[in-house]
């Protein structure tokens, strides 16, 4: 009987946690959509010809809607029209304006770099070297996040000298930590770019003796990032709001479905915006987090 | 066709018609019309590694040749306006340009092939990424090449089938390929080349040029495949595009029947081995299998249709035995397997 | 004798579409040499194999100390004491000698870590290199041996197996005399002790010479068994091949011509202080003697520009020219027939009518495509003149016996139009009735103008078919001897690199 | 050590005096000692890889292994209170059954190595993922198992130096290892069976046996290195970790002397494969190159190092034997590599 459902799917970027909680949000959608089939697809690799081939084959199995989190939006949206052409198209976490989409859920990257910069002109007050640590430096949100933060500080005394990409392996993520500890005995800030990069950075400096020594300036809301953040060790983070995007999207698609068409607003931009965790609101947040997932 | 592609072959039509029993959609025109167009990309740069692997070498800088060549090729016809009948055939002429640097260094300086390409996999992947100082390299929204489009990545309609133009171009290829292996000197070369390499020298082939010859093919069948697949995705992040293709490439040749210590290997096999792999991809997300689970399957699939092909090739051994009937040539073949 | 303690009953061994053994006895009793003799194809190699545990029979059964059973292993082969030599060399060349003298069976110490005593594994083999005469030292890299001495170690392999049995395919294919004798001293001792040999060679004299029973193999029967007291050549070789055989020698046509090739002064990379000069004139068969590893399949093979020449020039019909690979040596007229078949001649697992037009896919072309039809015919055409034993040219070469992949070796170059040949032991594993088809050929060649450089180990075959004979001693030639000058003893003493009275 | 291998030193020697010219910082030892403890996790798996390379196999599941038994390691003694002893042996097991498998499909079905493992990459790559549901599996924050990690990850003070556990546990094992493969008659086994597989069967050698002990010897020392790696990074995610580890362990083989043809390589080379990927991988983020540039790095590195050894022996060569001495072996070495 399953396969008598409208399917909509939601397509993300590439396997990580933070899809996790966006799909605790599809999940808690589909209990309220008794009549869709909500799946959420990974793609076997972060690049855009898998995903679009994951489209393709999506639309061929008949599938009603399509959320997607596009891996490259500014060079895909001859595809994205095609998609949009023979289903209805949202798109999430990085937009493609210029798409036949109908409507863009999620949160501007660079205003989250702009927060985390802030966040960071608070942490240093006498300024210093930072240096940053991301999976796909050339990725557009870490482009956009690393744009957001160097225009926060830009004319401080704070400086971000080095960005140091690791291709998503944890291997590597954790070694590029230890070397620049090596290489710059100077640095008095490191910010993780990606939701894994900012565990790595508190584990080496943990092991380094290092921690309260070096601000951790981090992203999205790993385990070990809210750890450190309620332990005090790490300044804050800066945390988008999936779940949102999860349970909005599906159900803003089911309902557009439906032929309501109201929750569009004209542009096709609903913006979700970030959150800054920090000591202050951690536990709040631990304890909503643990509630969202556990349904 | 030879009784290992027809085993593919049987493999191939049976995981077919499973998916288009559980999911029919799987014929649909459209649907057959995509994945016969993966094929015809991929094709191309497995035939281009089957070359290589035949003549006992190997070649895994195929994934960041793509990369480099797709960024290179876009750079050209959208930052510099280079026309693109020129940008193609400067492509292409990168392409031989790289093969003839590898089978150089494999032949004349006598560096492990496995070592000259690995060395080209991390260097033409970082080469691509500096480039573009890792930022996506694109056509962006309404630049348009439409004839070089119609030509890569078009479709044409051949009794209401949208038969897709880089499968036409992998036909093409697939059958001056078949006959310069199968029916000219220079395959009788490739192949003797690659099963002893003395005995070729013994007698007189100089087997270092046929070593080159089959890298410069190899470097450029992969660039045109580059372009191709440049012009589908119209996107590249040089990071992560093509990586890994020289693997797809290596398992569609020995799928199809090429063996990694050189010297065998059909045309046939080896596109026959990539449809397999595409028909594969295709199944995971027609069949709505979760795609944490998309490799698994692949790799599934492969293993049951190799060893359905080991049981029967064993069994009808062991029967043929019984009767008396002498039996098959090589039969050390299962044992001897092992250290292929 | 005493009682036999090995009997093979009633053995069959069919491959597609060859019968290779056809209800075959054989017995063997304690201290019993037996020569296994027969044509190319009859199935010796087969038997012994049988015996060898490698090949499992179609049919009939083995019976050790009593014991009948259907087929052996190699391992319980090696446990009834039965040691082997095989044709095609079985050797590991990323070990040493003494490596591969004791593989499977080193001796060890260490308990159960079972590590490897190489002091006494040396020791072990330095009594079976002298008892051989071999010039190596057991810590010699096997990949720097010559393939003579390749068969020197497989021979030491059997005799260090402490066996009641020992099997020798063809042990002395590519040894000299000297070698070739003191092998017949070994045996000698062998018998002494009470251990059996069985021993293939189509050298008729080396079974005069130590056989006490030459058992006859022809198309996978036994065609008759010859006691010690009947062994001569001519009856070995009417039961053979059912028919006697003139003399060797045939004079040229004409008296030979100017020379041809000429080596002036050449140096290879093993003998670097040593200069071989020497020239080969049209219409005439130069034997090239001399020791193992005397340097005469170096000299071929810088000659034949597989490696470069240390210094020195070769000149061709008086002009100098320079070879830098086998590829310019061919479009020269030079070609040579390699000794190491199996590393250099052939393409073990193609068919015999590719491997035949592989040096000379050029003639076959149409429309620049090879044409299989012409391809094919020739490769008949060669078979029938070489009596070549396969069931069809598709056959691939891997399958046919040792001296048949011998006559395919043969047959790639002689279907070309050649001005001057080198042959590298071009009877290496021939029986003596193919012998005479090659050697005829090779008198047809050069009474067409060839000229033919015969490098041999066989003497027979050197003196009885060269029209002159260059011995080399230690990289260089040590003399030349006339047809009136030929003789066993002459050129052994050239050999060892004495003068000649 | 023979001189392929004292070459590699000479080359890792090279760089590193380089690098420390230009950086000092590289000699400190905080960064040694991080160095260090990547060579220990990366070299056990890469000796792991070596043992199957020796008999003339080739392992392509490393990583997808490191990744499944990574991710059941923690999750054993995270999710389901396993005590972490009774997990680290539960998890070695199994990585010596993942070995017996494929050394079982390929001797006794015949299945060609390399697709054996190719499939072994995929199946166990989606089993993770699967298993995992794509999440990250970690310890979260503050869980701890002092002893556990002290082992795994600790580093022990000897002489002011910070030893990493791992490289010694790497020096244990690569010296238990090289009595096994340069001084044991097994060892020796396994290099016949490599060179010429018939050959050892007519020698009375159980080939069959032989090559799947290297393989379950392979997937046990895997399994080690997936829990060295797991303790170290203290999370993975199934998707990624540990991919294209099978790439970095087979070049370090075949940088320390390894032929992929089998029947050749040392321990020693294999070390000092791994301590070369290593120490470039550090270079880079010393000498601050934009991190783009790794890969490349690496392959030029590594190419111009081969290249300079070629050429030394080339010249050596040519040297003697103008001078009249005999020269070395391997006439034949430079000329038949390209068949490698
Ligand atoms: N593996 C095989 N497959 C098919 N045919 C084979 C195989 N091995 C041997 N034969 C065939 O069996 C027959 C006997 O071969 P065998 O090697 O025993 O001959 P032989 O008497 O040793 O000859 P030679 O003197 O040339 O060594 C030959 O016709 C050969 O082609
Ligand atoms: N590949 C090699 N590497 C190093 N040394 C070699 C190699 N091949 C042969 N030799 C050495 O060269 C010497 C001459 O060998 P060659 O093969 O020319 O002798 P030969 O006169 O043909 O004798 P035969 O072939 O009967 O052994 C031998 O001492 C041998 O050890
Ligand atoms: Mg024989
Ligand atoms: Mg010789």
């Amino acid at each position: 009987q399953a396969a008598d459902k409208k399917v909509l799917a939601f397509v993300v970027n590439g396997a990580s946690d933070f899809w996790k909680i966006a799909e605790a949000g599809v999940k808690k959608a589909q209990g309220e959509l008794p009549n869709y089939d909500l799946q959420l697809k990974y793609p076997e690799q972060a690049a855009a010809a898998v995903q679009q081939r994951m489209m393709d084959d999506l639309v061929a199995a008949g599938a009603a809607g399509i959320m997607v989190s596009a891996v490259d939006p500014k060079n895909q949206t001859e595809h994205l029209n095609k998609v949009a052409s023979q289903t209805l198209l949202f798109t999430t976490d990085s937009d493609a304006p210029n798409s036949k989409r109908i409507a863009y859920i999620g949160s501007s990257n660079t205003e989250l770099g702009k927060d985390a910069g802030k966040m960071m002109l608070k942490a240093l007050p006498n300024g210093g070297k930072c240096v940053g640590f991301v999976g796909l430096p050339g990725a557009d949100n870490a482009r956009e996040r690393i744009e957001g933060v160097k225009e926060t500080i830009k004319g401080s005394k704070i400086e971000l000298v080095d960005v140091r990409g690791d291709e998503i392996d944890q291997t590597r993520a954790k070694r590029n930590v230890e070397d620049i500890l090596a290489a710059m005995p100077d640095v008095s800030c490191m910010v993780g770019f990606y939701s894994y990069n900012t565990p790595r950075i508190y584990e080496v400096l943990k092991e380094a003796g290092k921690l309260g020594k070096i601000q951790i300036i981090g992203f999205d809301e790993d385990p070990i990032t809210l750890g450190g953040v309620k332990e005090g060790s790490i300044a804050g983070t800066v945390v988008q709001q999936p779940y949102e995007w999860g349970y909005q999207g599906m159900k803003l698609m089911a309902a557009y479905i439906g032929g309501n068409k109201s929750g569009v607003p004209a542009n096709g931009i609903i913006i979700v915006p970030g959150k800054v965790i920090d000591k202050s609101n951690v536990d709040d947040f631990m304890a909503s987090m643990k509630a969202m997932l556990k349904k | 066709m030879n009784k290992k592609d027809l085993s593919l072959l049987v493999l191939i039509l049976v995981v077919g018609a499973v998916v288009a029993f559980i999911n029919p959609r799987f014929l649909y025109v459209g649907n057959l019309s995509n994945t016969l167009n993966q094929v015809g990309m991929f094709g191309i740069f497995s035939i281009a590694e089957a070359f290589v692997i035949i003549i006992g070498g190997i070649e895994l800088s195929v994934g960041s040749v793509i990369a480099l060549l797709g960024v290179l090729f876009i750079d050209l016809i959208v930052n510099h306006d280079v026309n693109w009948v020129l940008a193609l055939a400067m492509i292409i002429a990168a392409g031989l340009a790289i093969g003839a640097v590898h089978g150089t260094l494999v032949t004349k300086i006598g560096i492990q092939p496995f070592v000259v390409t690995l060395c080209g996999l991390l260097i033409y992947r970082g080469a691509a990424r500096y480039y573009t100082e890792d930022a996506t390299a694109g056509f962006g929204f309404g630049a348009s090449f439409p004839m070089l489009e119609w030509l890569t990545a078009g479709r044409t309609n051949i009794l209401g089938f949208p038969l897709p133009h880089s499968v036409i171009a992998l036909f093409v290829i697939a059958v001056i390929a078949w006959v310069v292996l199968h029916r000219s000197v220079f395959g009788r070369y490739l192949y003797a080349v690659g099963k002893n390499e003395e005995a070729a020298r013994y007698s007189g082939i100089r087997s270092g040029r046929v070593v080159i010859a089959a890298y410069v093919i190899c470097g450029g069948l992969t660039a045109f495949a580059a372009i191709l697949i440049a012009m589908y995705t119209r996107s590249i992040s040089p990071a992560v595009h093509g990586s890994f293709y020289e693997l797809y490439a290596i398992a569609a040749a020995v799928l199809g029947g090429c063996s990694l210590r050189g010297g065998e290997g059909s045309i046939v096999g080896v596109v026959l081995g990539t449809v397999l792999l595409q028909v594969l991809q295709n199944l995971v997300n027609l069949l709505g299998i979760p795609s944490s689970l998309n490799f698994a399957v692949m790799g599934t699939v492969i293993l049951i249709g190799v060893l359905a092909d080991q049981y029967l090739v064993q069994r009808r051994r062991r029967a043929t035995t019984a009767k008396g009937v002498p039996q098959a040539s090589g039969a050390g073949a299962s044992v001897g397997a092992s250290a292929e | 004798m005493s009682e036999p303690f090995l009997e093979l009953v009633d053995i069959s061994k069919n491959y597609p579409g060859v019968v290779a053994l056809d209800h075959v006895d054989l017995s063997v009793s304690r201290g019993e040499v037996i020569a296994l003799i027969g044509e190319n194809g009859a199935g010796k190699s087969t038997l012994m194999r049988v015996l060898g545990g490698v090949v499992e029979p179609s049919g009939g059964l083995l019976r050790v100390d009593g014991v009948e059973r259907s087929s052996l292993t190699v391992a319980e082969a090696i446990k009834a004491g039965i040691a082997f030599v095989h044709q095609e060399l079985n050797l590991f060349d990323n070990l040493d000698v003494a490596g591969n003298v004791f593989i499977g069976r080193e001796p060890v110490y260490g308990g159960p870590l079972r590590l490897i005593d190489r002091k006494q594994l040396h020791a072990r083999v330095r009594p079976l290199l002298e008892r051989l005469g071999a010039d190596f030292g057991p810590d010699a890299p096997l990949a720097e041996l010559s393939l003579a001495q390749h068969q020197l170690v497989e021979i030491m392999k059997a005799l260090s197996l402490d066996a009641r049995l020992v099997i020798m395919d063809e042990p002395t294919s590519s040894l000299t005399l000297t070698e070739t004798d003191r092998l017949m001293r070994v045996i000698a001792a062998l018998k002494a002790d009470g251990v059996s040999v069985i021993f293939i060679t189509h050298r008729l004299n080396e079974v005069v010479q130590c056989a006490d029973r030459a058992v006859v193999l022809r198309d996978g029967h036994v065609v008759g068994s010859l006691r010690r007291d009947e062994l001569a050549p001519a009856a070995m070789i009417r039961l053979m091949i059912g028919r006697d055989l003139k003399s060797l020698y045939v004079p040229p046509a004409a008296p030979p011509g100017a020379s041809v090739l000429d080596i002036d002064g050449a140096v290879t990379s093993t003998y670097p202080d040593r200069a071989v000069s020497l020239s080969v004139r049209r219409g005439e068969i130069l034997g090239l003697a001399g020791l193992v590893g005397s340097g005469r399949t170096e000299l071929a093979r810088a000659i034949f520009g597989v490696d470069p020449l240390q210094a020195g020039a070769i000149r061709l019909d008086g002009e100098a020219i320079r070879v830098a690979s086998p590829r310019a040596a061919i479009d020269h007229g030079i070609y040579l027939i390699p000794e190491d078949r199996k590393g250099c001649g052939l393409l073990l697992d193609v068919s015999i009518a590719e491997n035949i037009s592989l040096p000379d896919l050029a003639s076959y072309l149409r429309f620049f495509l090879v044409n299989t039809a012409r391809e094919t015919a020739n490769a008949r055409t060669q078979r029938e003149r070489l009596k070549i034993r396969a069931p069809d040219v598709g056959t691939t070469v891997g399958s046919l016996s040792g001296g048949n992949q011998q006559k395919v070796v043969l047959a790639k170059w002689l279907s070309m139009r050649p001005k001057v040949l080198i042959f590298d032991e071009p009877t290496r594993g021939v029986d003596v009735g193919a012998k005479q088809e090659i050697y005829d050929m090779l008198r047809r060649l050069t009474d067409a103008g060839v000229a033919i450089l015969m490098i041999s180990s066989d003497m027979e075959e050197v003196i009885g078919v060269s029209d002159r004979i260059a011995v080399m001693h230690e990289g260089a030639i040590s003399g030349f001897l006339d047809r009136s000058q030929f003789s066993e003893h002459n050129v052994l003493q050239l050999a060892v690199g004495h003068a000649v009275e």
